[in-house]
């Protein structure tokens, strides 16, 4: 099978898209023909559809979160792009908003708010304290989206294709640090649907739940621990809502031991959750307390070494194994 | 005066049938049986003109006080009435309350974050330019939410983007209990248009219908030639509080009987009677026409069911 | 000891604080001599201090939150009043970037951002999907914030004056339900330090944590659980940043079983995040997993009955409590 | 012309000094051994007069091309350069990277959010206004920012209140790669000043130093005198990308020369040889002083220590 970029995987999937639908639209700053943004189609394909399909902005962040809920509610199936996640905060209450339009409606005439908020998180740079922040949890905790953090170029397609035919609202969050990573994608069309994890590495010691660029950062670690003797079995759940628990439960029913792992602020984050809901479930099964990697609860830091003390590292992960070994 | 007759007493007709809700909801609110509170727009009903220019497939915003828009957009009153009571039978299913919505009359309920819905209305904009058939999105807002931020990117983007969009400001000079000197530095709101390269027009006499309708007649057929948006001002006076229930401590007694005496309602029917447009039994009929209708509405809304609470959790997401 | 309002307890605090320190001042829609808001000082009190200190304004959460950061860092000492605390939202970027300032100048001069976010929860009422929300686990996920829920007129009167003389960002909610019940609150001025829980009624069978009107609505479950013979405990944590963790374990370690209640939507919620600390402590003290009560990640309906399903009530936290006994 | 000689001597010395930063600045990124990125200020540094009339216990703002503001508002090479690399010796301690911070000379950092600023210089024009001293704040932001929602509400407010805030446009016309006609709907972003009852003024020729300091001292004086806010927008160019590395396909060669043709460093010198107010000597030892001064301060930043890991934890709170 061919080998393409995960940023080539996201054009494919935006232009595929456009050209099935014309109520789909791509809207957002630098998507333009002369744009920079890693998620903007390419400029021959930009050039297909013209000003009424790729609408280029500047830095007007609530317009294009809630001018797109309006323009989805009015029938077309915007996708926005915010290039950085952090530029989803100026949005912050338009997002939300979004997953409520829906209730708020009491689901009258079955409305439908199709809209794709896609941005890609920007850590592990030196984009400091506003501009390498993972907002996951908080969209994970607003009701009515939908929230997707693809790690592969295969499955960053296939969900996002997924994403702009879904008929709700999507957060779509994608990574930096893969953009530039490779993978086998189908020339024919596929499509992933949302709420199926899978299993990045089969192991029988411990489970890590990661999502995005932390399945890397965990595979890494596994790839060591191995060495070590220790058998660590990850999952992906690729889509936080809605959420594959029972890959997740049945993981750790195996293993007796989790590690969830998560770039965002470990306060009320993904980890805490997640092993919420696995102790609701297997406290019994559970040989150790849960442990997890997370950010803690610092803005980020610009120099290396101290953005290293704050975010998860392969070797915090490898920590947090062992702890659940003792 | 270019307006069709029929129109004028379209219009007229529908200013009497919110005014008779006005006043059934004021006494609901009163009642505390009602569970939403309720925003009456008595003494701002002109509106029901410039929304009278619309089809059923062009779009609206409105603010808190949206009857006059609910209503002459063609909503029934059993669909909003129901609906304050939280009733199963409400537009929204007793989910949404004072956030009427009715998709099917481009009606998408209002964010209750004030100035929400002006990047909404912009949104609504580019499905009907990018849709093409001519329509038209008129956003109504008070002056004390156009001071919210959103206000400045829906504009400015409306603009660049010629959306189909006519801003309507209701400025009543009050935000809450907040008069409009501390809200704004500027006293004719329509001034901003300037920021956005669109035409603005502050009408001053608010509640003189027919100024206020031409008005908007002019703007929308501008907007759906596709030459963009542009900004109407009119100022008026809600002759209630805030809400039903406020002391009302920032204005007085005075200020209001003031606002009374230029009742749209009144001088619209002066002006249809002196143009032989409706005669004393006409208007007799209408209003009890719409009591009528206020009636049975009312009994609809408290004789209906409520919702099933297992019905909370069904509506969160689309299929 | 006199005993007076809620509301009057925070009136009290903001007043004394503002006779106390000059760069005290208050700010925020309807906080003016007319206005409505329930934590403005009274009539007097406001023209004692005139504009400059009560700065009246309309809808204008964003200038209210960063603006009042801005006067904080050139030395005032800004309180916000939001009245709702879903007026909170459209300001979110600029809440969040209140708590990331300090670090951001890495601390230089020891730079201070003393400025408190005020508002009240709207829930129970008919307000809806936007106007009853109860945006608690958001703002704790924020670093770099103080987070306050205070239950009583007295807890509200010492934590307020601690978060005005405090000098970093406080966000202090309050609850429209509490409004209008009654404390006994000296005359003499007291403080209460951030971090410290508080014993809300003893027990031994099982630990409930709850904050603001959860602890009301707890201690109704109580009661109730008393009489079928099971004795609960509950902790109100006052403060969420710092939190109290310590007083949470005492009890937990004696009752082996907790509950946490906690009207925001679940997901990533504080009923999560406890749950975590407490696992990672004492897995193998809990006899039954822990439970939680919070909104079903719902946005909130406005019909009564639909409100109760979707929301905490006094039957739910009895359920949760008797799960933990089977 | 009614600025000092000694002014325009030392607003000519801090261009020059700005300058051979933002050179110095624009081969660490390219050397890849800076960790954080730069935005030249090139072809921008008219900026440096207006900044160059504040006292110390004044506040700016300033947008991610600020090093012109930093220099004139009297910041150390050192605390720049050593920040930019993450050193324990940049004024942030090596936390806060691009968002440089100072605060004894008002300087609080920066929002990575654009626009984020503006309800702040707001709010450091409450401090100002409540102390009383005859402090004013300048308030610089790009016409790319001047979209984001939260300046209508700075604005409105500065002016409702008539804060001492002097807002201040650097047009250059680009919001990344994004070109005026795509982010405004009008031309002169003055004009929005009419939405906020204050003066505003847009200056064509930005590069000229003197009539951009000129209206700056006018708008300064007036709101140190208790008059309000003003806006002045200058039209400028960035000579660079809008970050090092930047493919510039929005752009052309000519544009980029055009406007080099009218730098604001060589017509100020112009002028200043003209009227006497500096020699060619002169100009050179000021050259060779800033030279040595940002390679000594070059060393020292790539001298510095790391921060220690364990102090990533002990800005979060001020106790
Ligand atoms: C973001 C936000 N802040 C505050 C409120 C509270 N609020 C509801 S209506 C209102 C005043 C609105 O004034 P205006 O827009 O002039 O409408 P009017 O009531 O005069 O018709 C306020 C402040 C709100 N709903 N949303
Ligand atoms: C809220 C937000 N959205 C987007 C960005 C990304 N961004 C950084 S600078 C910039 C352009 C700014 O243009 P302008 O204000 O004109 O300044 P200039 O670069 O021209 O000096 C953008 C879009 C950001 N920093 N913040
Ligand atoms: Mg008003
Ligand atoms: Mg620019």
């Amino acid at each position: 099978m061919r080998e393409i970029y995960l940023y080539q995987a996201i054009q494919e999937a935006v232009s595929e898209e456009m050209r099935r639908d014309e109520r789909v639209f791509l809207t957002g700053e630098a998507v333009g023909p002369s744009g920079t943004s890693p998620t903007r189609p390419p400029k021959e394909i930009m050039e297909e559809f013209g000003e009424h399909r790729v609408r280029e902005t500047g830095i007007v962040e609530q317009m294009l979160a809630a001018g797109s809920a309006g323009a989805a509610m009015a029938g077309m199936r915007p996708i926005v792009d915010f290039m950085m996640a952090d530029f989803m905060f100026p949005a912050w209450n338009e997002i939300m908003q979004a997953g409520l339009w829906r209730s708020g409606h009491g689901g009258a005439e079955n409305i439908s708010i199709p809209v794709v908020y896609m941005s890609g998180l920007m850590s592990y740079g030196s984009g400091g304290f506003s501009h390498s922040r993972a907002p996951i949890a908080n969209v994970w905790h607003g009701p009515g989206l939908k929230v997707v953090l693809p790690t592969t170029p295969y499955d960053t397609k296939g969900l996002l294709k997924t994403a702009i035919r879904d008929n709700n609202p999507v957060v779509f969050i994608s990574h930096r640090l893969l953009y530039r990573t490779q993978g086998p994608v189908p020339e024919e069309e596929y499509l992933i649907p949302f709420g199926e994890a899978t299993v990045r590495r089969e192991g029988k010691d411990v489970t890590i739940v990661a999502l995005s660029y932390m399945v890397n950062l965990s595979l890494e670690a596994a790839e060591v621990l191995e060495q070590e003797g220790i058998s660590v079995e990850i999952i992906d759940p690729r889509t936080l809502e809605p959420l594959d628990i029972n890959t997740i439960l049945v993981s750790v029913e195996k293993t007796g031991r989790l590690v969830v792992v998560d770039e965002d602020y470990i306060r009320c984050g993904i980890g805490a959750e997640i092993a919420f809901q696995v102790q609701e479930k297997l406290l019994k099964s559970l040989k150790a307390p849960v442990q997890r990697v997370g950010n803690l609860n610092t803005p980020i830091p610009v120099a290396s070494n101290l953005m290293q003390a704050v975010m998860p590292t392969k070797e915090k992960i490898i920590a947090a194994v062992k702890k659940t070994l003792v | 005066m270019t307006l069709p007759k029929n129109l004028l007493q379209k219009i007229y007709r529908d200013m009497i049938r919110t005014r008779t809700l006005d006043y059934q909801m004021i006494k609901n609110a009163q009642s505390g049986k009602m569970p939403c509170g309720w925003h009456s727009g008595l003494g701002e009903e002109a509106i029901v003109g410039p929304v009278s220019l619309l089809g059923k497939d062009d779009y609206v915003t409105y603010t808190h006080r949206g009857a006059y828009v609910w209503i002459a957009k063609g909503m029934e009153m059993e669909d909003i009435i129901a609906e304050f009571y939280a009733k199963s039978t409400g537009c929204a299913y007793g989910k949404g309350g004072t956030h009427i919505a009715k998709p099917s009359l481009g009606i998408f309920g209002r964010s209750g974050m004030q100035g929400g819905h002006l990047p909404l209305a912009a949104g609504m904009g580019i499905a009907a330019q990018m849709r093409g058939q001519g329509q038209v999105v008129l956003s109504f807002f008070g002056d004390g939410c156009a001071t919210r931020a959103p206000l400045h990117e829906a504009m400015n983007y409306a603009s660049i983007w010629k959306l189909p969009v006519v801003w309507f400001c209701e400025n009543n000079g009050q935000s809450m209990s907040v008069k409009q000197d501390k809200t704004w530095a500027i006293k004719d709101i329509a001034q901003i248009a300037g920021s956005y390269a669109m035409p603005g027009k502050t009408i001053e006499d608010g509640n003189d219908v027919i100024a206020v309708t031409e008005a908007a007649q002019e703007f929308l057929d501008r907007a759906r030639r596709g030459e963009g948006p542009a900004l109407i001002e009119i100022k008026t006076y809600r002759w209630r509080g805030h809400y039903e229930g406020d002391p009302m401590l920032y204005r007085t007694k005075q200020e209001i009987n003031e606002w009374m005496k230029r009742d749209p309602l009144k001088r619209f029917e002066q002006l249809l009677l002196a143009q032989n447009l409706i005669t004393q039994e006409g208007m007799q009929k209408i209003q009890v026409e719409a009591d009528t209708e206020v009636a049975k509405a009312q009994k609809f809304a408290e004789e209906s069911p409520d919702p099933l609470p297992e019905d909370a959790f069904n509506a969160i997401y689309a299929t």
